[in-house]
């Protein structure tokens, strides 16, 4: 059946046969989105506990290490994701106003400034890696290991900690790519915006991440 | 999906090869799903054989030492993750959770698929890394050993890593599905309690399982690029190791037995014609089981170094899963007294699972005693009581829940006294082979040992008699089950007269499920008198 | 018979009250096991499903639950409790006046270090009746291990890295079975040894150097030698220490050997008649002895010539002495000399051009 | 099935703006703290404020406020677990006792050294020709120099090992640091002996020199090859590293424990 249009001309959406309507299959997606994050939270656990460890264990070491990472980058990938977050409910609400121009205009806002976080991230490894500050074993930095010595391990965290999270701004920018292409063929409207809300509740969770990891990993050293 | 045309039956329609690979309906995946783990679950059994033939004489005779280990640790890879971990959740659960719940299927379709499909995957890896040099780490992968052994460790840490998102993804579907998708009418206290035991496996599932992905995938970084947070040398801490990896494998355990307990929860009122003694009781016991598990941990690294505070805290944490066990226990046979019990295959195994199950819990809390488990960590006493729980608790389970539901898979019944005979032989071989490890443990004869000094030898040939008995029933049971599958006799869609919504359909169910809107009236249990 | 072993000897004051715990957890075991068995057996037999016999509809009982809840609970505790005070007395309490033996475990031995410095292999000294601290650790690099006495319900894990103690007063002179617990590769299972423990006057003259013979095995592991032969053990002891060295490093190893103690002095590797026969292409090939038995220059051959020189001189040879080496030369060193013997595979007539 | 009779529920653009505004202030207010050193509350007050804004975004952008109750309890129960993973760790490592962590390289073994020490031990004495007489037995010197030095060892006679008697054509010469030299690197067919202690090495050099014409006397400079320098009270051999007698870890390995 060719995309049938529905009244505000946005692509009609049949829901699966085993839920009753549109609302049903709309609230069990988001259930299930939900429970997908708790997944997550459990995911980044592991990689917290070990950090909230080793600094325990190394208090000087990763103070030092700490040091030597720029805040001010930090922060500004902070401010980046958190506009981000905020493009993304204008988006989520466009999409249910049946602003589909809206809607585009801020994914495209929301992928700009997803790019901006990588680009930022890529500045601060490339630094590391430069002056050899590199995890664990690669670590030839004979300075800082000499000033730290398990300075090795601190940036096995660092790196760790923040490319996981990397990863996982990088999906994100896949899915609002794919966002995108879906709103220009006018398939976001008020009757059906599923992906993009759980992709927006996932955005959140990676900016949510990331306000934790910036204190922890930048300030506090 | 429109309606099935009469007559036919999720097996056979709709038709062709291409249909299963790509289906996405619960009841074909289900049905994958236990072709699968019963495939691996021979190929497990032939490594334990392997095992207790060259155990069977303190020298070394039949496998080298490096065998010796890669045999042991494919026995617990492949039991752990490819078999008892899917086996009753993923294979019986699939089929049977939207059928109690009177749903057309489970929540997300498209992800229970690509379930299966992740798990056919990991399993590839597992087995591919025989060809790649073996893994001799034992399925627990402790470092530092992980890290520096020169096998194929790192395929097989990718292998888990891929499997706990296939257990996952299974965990997170079915919660939606309970959340959502119950019939009307079915509130939280109508639900039968297999689904509650599904329902917080599932929980488990969803929240210990990333956990071990993670660690896997730490000491894949560690072996190939050195991270340094496992390996003392470069800072790192091995017992930091067993904290991350036990945070999961402890609630693991829970994942295998909850859904064992749920299954005798069904089977047992059934064939004794009386509600679950203490329903509401039984359904908390679950959920506190499956909460507690996640506070316990410790109590596999009391010896590992762990401070004395922490032992003491995880020992006491630890008496308090046995409360609600023991609770579920009682209930059990307080629901066969005044009852009217049929001997039928699924209760022999439940009378079985119950026989068994107490001694493993009861060995559990030896075990969970801080001063006893000093003598006893790393012994064959931990090897007995963890098969008695795992063999004894889930095996015997799901070999009920096999025999209970296999009307409803394929409408068709199996030799009943050959399923007996089964049931007892393999009941018999499984003492034989793990009560003379108790003993052994007692002694003092450590784990993993490819050959040990010759007092523990007459134990040990004991021991591998019994295995070899284990083995013959289930070959027997096979045999019946295969020729059941094409021979056996046409079952009626409710043969055991159970209330449970699932038995209200066809057997087999056709495509939707249910060929009219299902609407409970009726509590799970409420049997009003015998066997009609 | 078939000899089932037995109960373990409790060769400490902290195993004998582990012993009274633990048959104390076995009552428990049994008592709850009969409390759920009885009745099982009783209600299928009594309720079996027959004509005539209708199940009656119970669904809860509100007092039986509460009382199946708490007095678990309440015994449940009384075990925890005891529990920890045999764990604080087992692995904590450590008299402070105990003598200190630092413990370093490595891939597939141990090696204990005394107060005065001296360190034995696989066997730990220790005078009876007296308190022993145990310091644990593995070498560096190396891989976690497990410390495990069961005669004395002791056990510790070994982990490089860190340093765990525990502690034990032996009160039965003997020698008591050790086990590494922890799984550390191929050679866990070989990894054993004896925890020795002497009476005073032997513990005294050990002390000093002075040669004891050694007590017999007590309790599990004490009614026969040990496990492996002693070439099987040394078999299986090659086979696990030369795995990391592939052959090669083995036989420069053995080369240097040569050279470094002193072989070279009177056995040359090129075929030159010295004091003793040359090593050139001996491995292997029959030689008269000076007692005019022919036998082949074999592995055994050479292990026992370097034991024990004077057995088996080779016709020609009577009158130069070789210097025994017992003990001076470590297994993986006796055995990268024989392989590096076995590698000098040159021509026998160059032997025997030099002798005419 | 419980019935959802949640609407879709529709964030007003002057919320969101202002939680932007609010997660705005509070990132630049968990910068600008973190330039006081609060010592040990450093930690928990950067994880107030990161709370307070991961609260924003959950209650606001993600929407819980508005949500059904479920949903919100399986969020939040992903903290509790998390909190609970922390705490047993935390309380493990808290807990251990500094004398379970060993300082960084610190060797486990006391210093596997034995036998006398001394504090010149360049310079002959009795004690150190009796020490002399022990490790020239212990290292099995006598088979190829024979028991009295004459070079008549049954390993030695064959190869002409040297006779200690004979004062003439020593190849390193005769003073007591040129039989160090000889000790430390070997010659020709005589292994070296770089693993046993220097005292022992000094006290050997002394002990076959004694049997012989008296030796020439070794000066600063022939001293200095081994790092000793005279004047100093203990010739720096006390603090010297890489002259003290230690055996190389890896020989002491194959020696002390792989035998």
């Amino acid at each position: 059946m060719a995309g049938s249009v529905d009244t505000e001309g946005f692509k009609e959406h049949h829901p699966a046969h085993h839920f009753k309507d549109a609302d049903h299959e709309f609230f069990t997606v988001k259930n299930g989105m939900w429970l997908f994050m708790l997944q997550e939270i459990l995911f980044f656990a592991p990689l917290f506990v070990a950090y909230f460890t080793f600094k325990f264990i190394y208090f000087e070491d990763f103070q030092y290490s700490a040091a030597k990472l720029d805040w001010k980058l930090g922060a500004v990938n902070t401010v980046i994701l958190i506009v981000s977050s905020f493009t993304v409910v204008r988006a989520v609400v466009a999409a249910q106003r049946g602003n589909n121009e809206g809607l585009i205009e801020n994914l495209i806002y929301t992928i700009i400034c997803g790019f901006g976080f990588m680009i930022v991230k890529a500045i601060e490894y490339s630094s590391k890696i430069a002056d050899g500050v590199l995890p664990g074993a690669w670590m030839n930095n004979a300075a800082l290991v000499e000033a730290a010595p398990q300075a090795p391990l601190f940036y096995s965290l660092y790196f760790m900690m923040t490319g996981l999270h990397a990863l996982h701004v990088a999906v994100g920018i896949g899915l609002f790519a794919w966002l995108l292409l879906k709103a220009k063929r006018r398939e976001l409207g008020p009757k059906y915006y599923t992906p993009l809300e759980m992709t927006g509740l996932y955005w959140h969770f990676v900016d949510l991440v990331w306000i934790y990891l910036f204190p922890l990993l930048y300030l506090v050293g | 999906m429109h309606h099935s045309p009469e007559g036919t039956t999720y097996l056979n329609y709709p038709k062709g090869l291409m249909s299963w690979l790509v289906t996405l309906d619960h009841k074909r995946i289900g049905m994958m799903y236990l072709a699968s783990v019963l495939f691996f679950f021979f190929v497990g059994g032939v490594f334990a054989l392997t095992i207790r033939l060259e155990l069977f004489t303190p020298e070394q005779n039949l496998l080298t030492a490096d065998q010796y280990n890669q045999a042991f640790t494919y026995h617990g890879v492949i039991m752990v993750f490819l078999v008892i971990i899917p086996m009753i959740p993923a294979a019986i659960g699939n089929f049977v959770l939207p059928l109690m719940l009177g749903a057309k299927d489970v929540a997300f379709p498209r992800m229970n698929l690509a379930s299966y499909y992740i798990f056919v995957a990991a399993s590839v890896m597992a087995v591919a890394t025989m060809f790649f040099g073996g893994v001799d780490t034992g399925w627990t992968f402790y470092t530092p050993y992980s890290t520096q052994t020169q096998t194929a460790t790192t395929l097989m840490l990718c292998a888990a890593f891929v499997a706990g998102f296939s257990s996952i993804f299974t965990g997170l579907n079915f919660m939606a599905t309970v959340h959502k998708l119950r019939a009307p009418g079915q509130g939280w206290g109508q639900l039968p309690l297999f689904v509650w035991a599904i329902y917080a496996t599932s929980v488990i599932q969803v929240l210990a399982t990333p956990v071990l992905g993670l660690t896997l995938a730490l000491v894949a970084l560690e072996r190939v690029a050195g991270v340094g947070i496992f390996d003392p040398a470069l800072g790192g801490d091995p017992v930091l190791f067993q904290h991350f990896f036990w945070f999961y494998s402890h609630p693991a355990v829970y994942i295998m037995i909850l859904p064992a307990m749920g299954v005798i929860n069904e089977v047992i009122p059934v064939f004794s014609r009386k509600p679950i003694f203490g329903y509401k009781a039984m359904a908390a016991a679950i959920f506190g089981i499956a909460l507690v598990a996640f506070a316990v941990w410790g109590h596999h690294m009391f010896t590992s170094g762990q401070t004395a505070l922490v032992n003491m805290l995880f020992s006491l944490i630890t008496m308090f899963v046995a409360v609600p066990t023991g609770i579920k226990v009682f209930s059990w046979i307080a629901t066969m007294y005044k009852g009217s019990i049929h001997f039928d295959a699924p209760m022999i195994y439940a009378f079985a699972f119950l026989f068994v199950f107490v001694i493993g819990g009861l060995t559990g809390v030896v075990l969970a005693t801080l001063g006893a488990d000093i003598h006893f960590h790393d012994t064959y006493y931990v090897v007995a009581h963890f098969h008695y729980v795992m063999v004894g608790g889930t095996l015997f389970g799901f070999m009920a829940g096999l025999h209970y539901w296999w009307p409803k898979f394929f409408g068709k019944m199996f030799n009943s006294f050959l399923a007996k005979l089964s049931a007892v032989l393999i009941l018999i071989g499984f003492n034989v082979t793990f009560f003379p490890q108790f003993i052994l443990g007692i002694q003092g004869m450590p784990r993993r040992y490819w050959s040990y000094i010759p007092e523990f030898t007459a134990l040990n040939q004991l021991s591998t008699i019994g295995s070899f008995v284990i083995a013959l029933g289930f070959f027997l049971a096979l045999g019946y089950l295969t020729h059941s599958f094409f021979f056996g006799k046409k079952a009626g869609s409710n043969p055991w007269r159970a209330l449970t919504l699932e038995w209200e359909s066809e057997s087999p169910p056709p495509l939707e499920n249910f060929r009219f809107d299902p609407v409970v009236t009726h509590g799970p249990y409420e049997f009003k008198g015998e066997r009609v | 018979m078939m000899d089932f072993g037995g109960y373990p000897i409790a060769a400490t004051a902290a195993a004998e009250s582990w012993d009274q715990l633990h048959w104390f957890l076995i009552g428990v075991c049994v008592f709850f096991s009969l409390v759920v068995f009885v009745p099982m057996v009783v209600f299928a037999i009594k309720y079996r499903a027959r004509p005539g016999h209708k199940p009656t509809y119970i669904s809860h009982n509100n007092a039986l639950e509460i009382f199946w809840t708490a007095v678990p609970t309440v015994i449940l505790m009384v075990i925890f409790a005891w529990g920890w005070i045999v764990y604080k007395e087992l692995v904590i309490n450590a008299p402070p006046n105990a003598m200190e033996v630092k413990v370093m475990a490595r891939s597939w031995g141990w090696t204990f270090q005394y107060e005065d410095g001296r360190t034995t292999n696989d066997l730990l000294f220790v005078p009876v009746n007296k308190p022993v601290r145990l310091v644990m650790t593995a070498a560096e690099g190396d891989v976690i291990h497990s410390f495990f006495v069961p005669n004395f319900r002791l056990k510790k894990d070994v982990v490089p890295g860190i340093y765990n103690t525990t502690w034990f007063e032996a009160r039965i002179p003997g020698r008591h079975q050790f086990f590494c617990t922890e799984y550390c590769g191929a050679g866990h299972s070989i990894m054993i040894g004896a925890v020795v423990v002497l009476e005073e006057e032997d513990w005294q003259l050990w002390r000093w150097g002075k040669a004891i013979d050694m007590p017999d095995w007590v309790g599990i592991g004490g009614k026969r030698e040990r496990m492996l032969t002693a070439s099987q053990g040394r078999e299986a002891a090659f086979q696990v220490q030369t795995a990391h060295l592939d052959q090669k490093s083995l036989i420069d190893r053995g080369q240097e050997l040569h050279r470094r103690q002193g072989c070279v002095a009177c056995h040359s590797s090129d075929g030159t008649m010295g004091i003793g026969p040359s090593f050139l292409g001996i491995f292997g090939e029959e030689v008269e002895l000076s007692d005019g038995r022919i036998l082949v220059r074999d592995e055994n051959y050479i292990r026992g010539q370097i034991e024990n020189p004077r057995a088996q001189i080779v016709r020609g040879f009577e009158h130069a002495v070789m210097p025994p080496y017992p003990g001076r030369l470590s297994e993986l060193d006796l055995n990268a000399l024989i392989a590096y013997i076995k590698s000098l595979q040159g021509s026998t007539t160059a032997q025997r051009m030099t002798e005419e | 099935m419980s019935k959802d009779q949640h609407h879709h529920h529709i964030l007003a653009n002057s919320t969101s703006l202002k939680v932007l505004l609010f997660l705005f202030v509070f990132t630049f207010l968990t910068v600008f703290i973190a330039r006081f050193d609060f010592g040990a509350l450093n930690f928990p007050i950067a994880m107030l404020i990161a709370s307070a804004k991961a609260m924003a975004v959950m209650l606001y952008f993600m929407g819980l406020k508005y949500d059904d109750n479920q949903n919100r309890a399986i969020f939040f129960s992903g903290f509790a677990f998390f909190g609970l993973f922390v705490f047993f760790v935390a309380v493990d490592f808290f807990a251990r006792p500094s004398s379970q962590m060993p300082p960084r390289g610190q060797s486990f073994f006391a210093e596997v050294t034995g036998g006398p020490s001394f504090e010149r031990p360049w310079e002959v004495s009795e004690e150190i020709l009796a020490y002399g007489r022990e490790v020239y037995f212990d290292q099995a010197c006598h088979t190829c120099h024979g028991d009295e030095g004459f070079g008549d060892g049954i390993a030695g006679i064959a190869i002409g090992a040297r006779s200690f008697h004979d004062g003439e054509g020593w190849k390193n010469g005769r003073r007591p640091s040129d039989v160090y030299k000889t000790l430390m690197e070997g010659l020709g067919a005589m292994p070296a002996y770089p693993t046993i202690s220097v005292a022992a090495r000094w006290a050997v050099s002394h002990f076959v020199l004694d049997f012989g014409p008296e030796p020439p006397a070794d000066d600063a400079e022939s001293l200095a090859r081994f790092g000793i320098d005279p004047s100093l009270a203990d010739g720096g051999l006390g603090s010297g590293e890489e002259e003290r007698a230690t055996i190389p870890v890896d020989f002491a390995i194959e020696r002390y424990i792989l035998r």
